[in-house]
């Protein structure tokens, strides 16, 4: 309906091949970037940054990492907490190890370590495939926590196996309030989403759909197998790494390997199943809701017991998330496989076709 | 029909023989394929015609002969080998990329020339970009010439059963494939559809000068278009030679045309 | 030596409660290629099904039964409203809805019997057999013992089930080939709440198992997690591939933790079976007992 | 300083022939988008001064290849760029293009490549070819085929067939070489040669060709961009056939004289996709391609949702309260009205533009045939500036334009400035102007018959001025007859509305010397199509629809409809269609039934179907009937059917108390 489209013709190429090649699609992303960089971090409050922003953009690029390996290469996944781990823990070691070394360099290396464990563990999928792919990732969750926890150097031999992140400085600037964080948080994610599209919309994101969709066809039009799909391990897990590291030194701060758990790696998968798999836009939206998803469930036991005055059991709500987030992703995956991303997307095709149905 | 000038052999199989465990797909076949021409293979269903072309791009390694390609003899095929000194096929049964576009589903079909890397892709801006667009030029050319335009951005999925097979054919020639391997390029269409694309197959041999090697099953198609046919039996040659010749051998009678049609 | 036997038996017997769960995914994908993630969700739920009733003051004897029938009663549902709508979907998405069940069903057990710690009594001790202690000086645990032979029959009883009753024979027909199931007369929806049934069933038998010896609580999740690798082992539609998997992977899981485990810090029990079943993946991608697939064009 | 160049400096103010105003728009806005065309996949363009090097390379290699001052160049195909260009280049050398209609079978080409003694040709691909190559043996003299696109033209080795980018590339050395003989070549010609042949189909006899000059075409197209204020901005679609003088009008003259841009559309079938891409400012259609729009409109909110579809009625019932007054910008619409619009605007107007394209239009015009009321008030009650204009090709289509905020429904506007416009005495419309023919090629009877003395057309149209100086259109003077008890029976008229609904596609009506007014419908394949499908009727094809008991009634009750009508329309009232018929088969240019503009041949659909015509009047009921058809291919088939004849209600005629 807003969607005024006659008129936007292509002359060039480059036009045609934009990431928005509607005007009006343009015209929102830039405003929600102006919101995100301008209007919110002198709006919100530090409990919102903290307690929703900031993990709600971790989560964004962690179930991005996700969305590459089992939404674009069709490899699906169970161990992405235990990349995000490397992630944090290498970053933790780079910073305390090197001195001096630029955060965001720690960070990109610390992405290439994820890249590198995701690689070893990325061997067996030129083997295996489907499920049993998905149960030999399960053993590089186990075995990195493990790993975190079991060798004291990458914890410098600290007795609890807590870390506490250093700060975030660049170039003098301190990282240190909320608003600050989730600047700098937002900053990464927007590059990383952008660097992501920018793949998945060549020749690599082509290639990872080939090996997805028919994995035979890919290898006889000249595709290979092993470097697509370990490429597509090392591009995620660095993905995950990166988020990993934010989510220590952006979220908590203070981070324990067994934080990592396989019930995160669960939640990421979640995002992507209810954001929507194979879409760079349903990792951020499969995010925000399992991220709002608890706070809002909070919300409305509040609302029953203070308001209502109904008795509930202590913990029910924890066990009544569990069954949410089931229930979710039974529902999505079989009313819309494709999420919150698709339904978006034939939201807006009904807008464009608007007043028509078709 | 214009009289094809076929060339020197390109493409020679020497006493190929392939079995599955027990089962024997092809046994001791040899035939050759001149450049330029169209060479169908036809047979009876389970014949190993798929197979011979499965070998020849390397999805199946055979036991035994050899593959003499340019000149160059070889004990088998390997995939990525063969995309890369350009043998390019279609599948019997639709192998596209569903979840892709058609436009995009082509593009997979020149990443073989594409030089970019995924570095240069996520920077986008600059030689990716430059290459994205040369290589949709190429493209666009080739949709036009298959007259898909209107479809270009359709996921190919939604698209009905010719309009699929064409994109599939789009994207073997996407590669600029010196031999074009077709397993039942008309399998499933309507008679209209077969025009289509008997001419489209005409028209790549003639523009492009590719070899066509295809697997058909409606006789009257194979013997009008091609310019010799090798058939199959059991996984066995039982005839080899120019559309005339195939016609009155008793072999053939006898095995195939005798009995199926 | 009596050392080693003793680790060798105690992994063993640990295996053939790794098996009975291993026997519950194996039902459940030969009959309707559903990979069942939430078997281990159902041993819990079963678990604490069975002694939430105990609690209330039911005999075991009634309680059991009595779940028994919860567990047709999910059976059916989940056929209904879960398998139903996602006929012909491919795999990876029946994968990943059983996830999704895995929390459900988890989140219903606690929010239905709370999420405390429960002690179950079975009326058998986890002590030393004192006569192998006494003749061979080996320590194997009571309880270990009568758990394998309960396992033991149930698996026995299984086998016969599918080789000599026609439900069973159906439901291997519907493993090889659903077109010739449903040429046998029994419609495709009725075999799935049938097989779903019986892996609730094995699902109890192995949650009151595992839940009398550590307890009825959580953690029964993760020894579902465990049959993964049993079952990489043993391939995913082998009755005996689970069985011989789950032996193997007790064994050497324990064998490994024993003597492998004090140079590199212990707790190695929670990775070693993956990593032994990766490296076997990569051997033989099919597993020990499951067919070659040949992939054709 | 040779003298040439001196002559083409002194040519630089001249704007008085076509290549002059090419040359000119090439220097004053050169960057400036002239041609656009959808092909591979984008909007390929070419500047003002892209588009003049290509026509002076165009220009320069049929000059090599032997095309001189007074040859005519045949150009045929669909709307492709270089086609355009193609007239220019040839007007440069002094040449008359004589675009042609580009669907029309070989043996129709014949005649016009005879009667233009075509030696050139340039024709848009393979298709086409092969029809010059059909017809080659009667047209001895054509010398030259040249193609646009190569596809399929490689086993072509006559040498007689070549390819235009070969004449082009050729042309463009020769042009870099001695530019001054292109120059020459410009500069010697003069605003009185003619500067088109445009084929008339006629409805009778063989088509004539009418030769415009350059002056008479350039002041047509003047007068219409000054009228509505065209400028360079404009981006118009170049969709509708180059051979009609619509086409040529706003794609070539007014697109010259304001040096705005064109756009050619990837193929025929994908227009509307085109169009919406385009958004273009400046439209012109004739009235069916605004009526099948609004078919299509009307069948996809068949589909809507329940809401969906309630909101659209409301909001188009309110617009048709009140659109056209709000565009118009006439005083008196109430508040209520005009805040109801603006949300329908909003919520509906907007985006219905925008799906159909034509949110960006400034000006659309409809012309080529009557447009129905309610059609005409659709368009500008969700504020599309939809104008009807009067004209011909013999007056390059600039007789009559409705001016902006005078719009009446049923009147195509005023004279134009520099028209004179006058009614005979038998009703006939006559036309003086400098935007008029010269002659008909080679046919000075003809010109004579259709020029008087004083110079005035005679447009074969009956018409008359209202009283605020509008012209009304009722039918071809020449049709307008008198039924056997001497009322005026205006068949045009009466067709014309039935053809208003959506379900009638074609009507032909019968009354001269009859006692009554019978009828041939055609229905509208689409639309009855659609609403049989909703009524889950089964049906194999057209004939068979047509057959249709339920599809009768539905025809018979817009007929009941058209009489309840014209029964208060005063002189005409007596032409109610008492009874009618539903074709089985659809009229088709192909076989001679329409002309290739969609126009019904009358006498010859009169002869053809006499037989029904008998059944008609004799008060048969039914009458069986087979009739050959031609294939697009070329092969003929026959289509057998007994016919039902309709009766439909008709109503007494009020006489006013004279």
């Amino acid at each position: 309906m807003f969607y005024r489209e006659a008129g936007q013709f292509k002359a060039t190429y480059a036009e045609d091949n934009q990431i928005f090649p509607i005007r009006q699609d343009r015209i929102g992303i830039t405003l929600i970037l102006l919101l995100a960089f301008l209007v919110i971090p002198l709006s919100a409050s530090p409990y919102i940054f903290s307690a929703i922003l900031i993990p709600f953009l971790i989560f964004s690029l962690a179930a991005l990492g996700l969305n590459i390996l089992t939404g674009y290469a069709g490899q699906l996944s169970l161990g992405t907490a235990a990349f995000m781990a490397v992630g944090a823990f290498a970053s933790y070691n780079f910073m305390l190890r090197l001195e001096g070394i630029p955060v965001l360099l720690a960070f990109a290396l610390s992405g290439c370590c994820a890249a590198a464990v995701g690689i070893v563990f990325g061997l067996p999928s030129l083997r295996i495939r489907g499920f049993y792919l998905a149960a030999s990732t399960l053993a590089t969750q186990f075995f990195i926590v493990w790993c975190l926890t079991k060798i004291g150097w990458f914890t410098n031999y600290s007795s609890s196996g807590v870390i506490t992140a250093q700060q975030i400085v660049i170039f003098g600037y301190a990282f240190d309030t909320p608003a600050a964080k989730y600047l700098f948080v937002l900053s990464v994610v927007s590059i990383m989403a952008l660097l992501a599209k920018n793949m998945v919309r060549s020749n690599t994101g082509r290639s990872w759909m080939a090996i997805r969709d028919m994995d035979m066809a890919a290898e006889v039009i000249g595709f290979r197998p092993m470097r697509t799909k370990l490429l597509a391990f090392a591009v995620s897990s660095f993905y995950c790494g990166v988020a990993g590291a934010l989510y220590a030194y952006a979220y908590l701060g203070t981070v324990e390997p067994e934080g990592f758990s396989l019930e995160m790696s669960f939640r990421i998968l979640f995002m992507v199943i209810i954001g929507g798999i194979g879409s760079i836009l349903g990792s951020f939206l499969g995010s925000a809701f399992i991220v709002l998803l608890p706070t809002l469930l909070n919300v409305l036991f509040h609302f029953l017991e203070t308001e209502l005055h109904v008795e509930l059991p202590s913990g029910i709500s924890s066990s009544v998330e569990l069954m949410v987030f089931g229930a979710l992703i039974i529902f999505f995956l079989i009313v819309e496989p494709h999420g919150l991303a698709r339904l978006w997307q034939i939201g807006k095709e009904k807008l464009r076709l608007w007043p028509f149905p078709h | 029909m214009a009289q094809r000038q076929s060339g020197d052999v390109i493409l020679d199989l020497q006493k190929i023989s392939l079995h599955f465990g027990g089962v024997k797909a092809l046994t001791d076949i040899s035939f050759d394929v001149r450049e330029h021409e169209i060479r169908a293979i036809i047979g009876p269903n389970g014949a190993g015609k798929s197979s011979m072309l499965n070998v020849i791009n390397g999805v199946y390694h055979p036991q035994e002969g050899t593959i003499v390609f340019r000149g160059k003899p070889r004990h088998e095929m390997d995939t990525y080998q063969a995309a890369k000194a350009g043998i390019a096929r279609t599948f019997q049964n639709i192998a596209l990329f569903k979840g892709m576009s058609v436009l995009d589903n082509i593009m997979t079909g020149r990443n073989l020339k594409i030089r970019s890397n995924f570095l240069l892709d996520a920077i986008y801006w600059g030689p990716a970009q430059r290459e994205e667009i040369e290589h949709r030029r190429k493209v666009e050319e080739i949709i036009d010439f298959l007259e898909i335009q209107h479809i270009r951005k359709t996921p190919v999925g939604r698209l009905p059963y010719g309009f699929q097979k064409r994109v599939e054919l789009g994207r073997a020639l996407a590669a600029e494939p010196s031999i074009l391997l077709l397993d039942e390029p008309m399998a499933g269409m309507n008679v209209e559809e077969k025009q289509d694309m008997c001419r489209f197959i005409l028209d790549v041999n003639d523009q492009f000068g590719t070899t066509i090697v295809l697997i058909e099953h409606d006789m009257g198609v194979v013997m009008d278009i091609s310019d010799r046919v090798v058939v199959l039996d059991y996984g066995k040659k039982i005839g080899d030679g120019t559309p005339d010749e195939i016609r009155n051998n008793q072999d053939v009678i006898n095995a195939y045309l005798g009995v199926a049609h | 030596m009596q050392f080693f036997l003793e680790v060798l038996l105690g992994g063993l017997l640990t295996g053939i409660m790794y098996s009975m769960v291993a026997l519950g995914f194996v039902l459940i994908y030969k009959a309707s290629g559903v990979f069942n993630f939430a078997q281990g969700a159902m041993v819990f739920f079963a678990a604490l099904t069975a002694v939430g009733l105990h609690d209330l003051g039911l005999s075991l004897w009634l309680a059991i039964p009595l779940t028994m029938l919860v567990m047709i009663v999910l059976a059916m549902a989940i056929e209904k409203i879960v398998l139903r709508p996602l006929v012909n979907q491919p795999e990876i998405t029946l994968f990943m809805v059983t996830i999704g069940l895995t929390f459900f069903i988890e989140g219903l057990a606690q929010a239905i019997w709370g999420a405390s710690v429960r002690k179950l009594e079975m009326g058998i001790d986890d002590v030393p057999l004192e006569y192998l202690l006494d003749t061979l000086g080996i320590a194997i645990s009571q309880f270990d013992l009568v758990a394998a032979g309960i396992a033991f029959v149930l698996v026995a009883g299984l086998a016969m089930f599918f080789s000599k009753t026609k439900v069973g024979r159906a439901l291997r027909a519907v493993a090889d080939d659903h077109q010739a199931a449903l040429s046998i007369g029994i419609p495709l929806q009725q075999i799935w709440v049938i097989v779903w049934g019986v892996a609730g069933f094995v699902a109890l038998v192995a949650g009151l198992l595992w839940g009398a010896r550590n307890g009825v609580q959580f953690a029964l999740t993760f020894v579902a997690l465990k049959a993964l690798p049993v079952l990489i082992l043993g391939g995913f539609t082998s009755v005996p591939g689970a069985i011989v998997g789950g032996l193997i992977i007790g064994a050497s899981e324990k064998i490994a933790e024993v003597y492998l485990g004090p140079y590199v810090g212990g707790g190695i029990e929670g990775w070693f079976p993956y990593v032994l079943a990766l490296l076997f993946l990569l051997a033989r991608p099919e597993g020990l007992f499951g067919e070659k697939i040949i992939r054709r064009i | 300083m040779s003298a040439v160049n001196e002559a083409a400096r002194s040519d630089r103010e001249r704007l008085d022939t076509f290549p002059h105003l090419m040359l000119h728009h090439a220097r004053v806005r050169g960057e400036h988008p002239a041609t656009r065309e959808k092909d591979m996949g984008i909007w390929q363009t070419w500047t003002w001064q892209q588009v003049a090097a290509e026509t002076r390379a165009m220009a320069c290699g049929l000059s090599l290849l032997g095309f001189k001052r007074g040859d005519n160049l045949a150009i045929i195909g669909d709307n492709r760029p270089r086609l355009y260009w193609a007239m220019c280049a040839a007007q440069m050398l002094g040449g008359v293009p004589v675009p042609m209609y580009q669907d029309a079978v070989a043996q129709e080409m014949s005649f016009v490549l005879e009667n233009a003694e075509i030696r050139f040709a340039i024709v848009e691909d393979q298709e086409q070819v092969d029809k010059m190559l059909e017809i080659k043996d009667n047209c001895p003299q054509l010398a030259h085929i040249l193609y646009d696109d190569p596809r399929g033209m490689r086993h072509y080795n006559q040498t007689f067939i070549q390819s235009l980018d070969e004449v082009m590339e050729m042309g463009r050395i020769h042009d870099q070489k001695q530019p001054d003989l292109l120059d020459t070549e410009i500069h010697q010609g003069g605003s009185e040669d003619i500067s088109v042949m445009l084929y008339t189909s006629g409805t009778t006899g063989k088509p004539k060709g009418v030769c415009v000059t350059h002056a008479a075409f350039i002041a047509a197209a003047r007068t219409g961009c000054e009228f509505d204020h065209l400028s360079a901005a404009e981006e118009v679609l170049s969709y509708l056939p180059m051979a009609w003088v619509g086409d040529h009008l706003f794609s070539y003259g007014q697109a010259l004289v304001a040096g705005f841009t064109i756009n050619c559309p990837e193929s025929g079938d994908t227009v509307m996709t085109d169009l919406r891409e385009i958004g273009p400012t400046y439209y012109f259609a004739p009235p069916r391609v605004f009526e099948n729009l609004l078919t299509q409109v009307m069948i996809r909110m068949e589909d809507a949702s329940n809401i969906k579809r309630k909101l659209f009625d409301y909001f188009m019932r309110v617009a048709k309260r009140c659109g056209a007054e709000i565009l118009d910008g006439k005083p008196g619409v109430p508040f209520s009205d005009r805040f109801n619009y603006a949300l329908g605007n909003l919520l509906i107007y907007g985006p219905l533009r925008n799906v159909l394209g034509m949110s960006r239009i400034r000006v659309a015009y409809t012309a080529g045939a009557a447009i129905g009321p309610d059609l005409f008030r659709f368009y500008r009650s969700i504020g599309i500036n939809l104008k009807q204009l009067y004209g011909s090709t013999e007056t390059c289509a600039a007789v009559c334009l409705q001016p902006d905020g005078e719009i009446k429904f049923d009147s195509v506007g005023k004279p134009v400035p520099g028209v004179e416009v006058k009614i005979a005495g038998n009703g006939e419309v006559l036309v003086r102007s400098q935007a008029m023919l010269k002659g008909y090629y080679k046919r000075p009877d003809a010109t004579a018959e259709s020029i008087d003395g004083e110079g005035y057309f005679h447009t074969g149209d009956a018409g008359f001025f209202d009283e605020d100086g509008h012209l009304k259109i009722i039918d071809r003077a020449k049709d307008v007859g008198k039924l056997a008890n001497g009322a005026m029976f205006a068949p045009n008229y009466i067709e014309n509305k039935l053809k208003f609904f959506q379900f009638i596609k074609e009507a032909v009506a019968f009354g001269h010397d009859r006692n009554m007014v019978c009828a041939f419908i055609n229905i509208d394949m689409g639309a009855v199509g659609n609403w049989a499908e909703r009524r889950n009727i089964a049906y194999s094809g057209y004939t068979d629809l047509a057959a249709k008991a339920e599809v009768g009634q539905l025809v018979l009750e817009c007929v009941e409809q058209v009489n309840a009508e014209l029964v208060h329309d005063g002189m005409l009232a007596d032409s109610q269609v008492h009874r009618f018929l539903v074709l089985h088969k659809e009229l088709d240019p192909d076989d001679d039934e329409l002309t290739r503009t969609r126009k019904v041949r009358r006498g010859f659909v009169s002869e053809k179907y006499a037989v029904l015509i008998d059944a008609l009047y004799s008060g048969k009921a039914s009458q069986y009937i087979e009739t050959q058809v031609k294939f697009e291919d070329g092969r003929t088939g026959m289509v057998a059917a007994d016919l039902k004849v309709y009766e439909a209600r008709t109503f007494p005629v009020v006489r006013k108390a004279a």
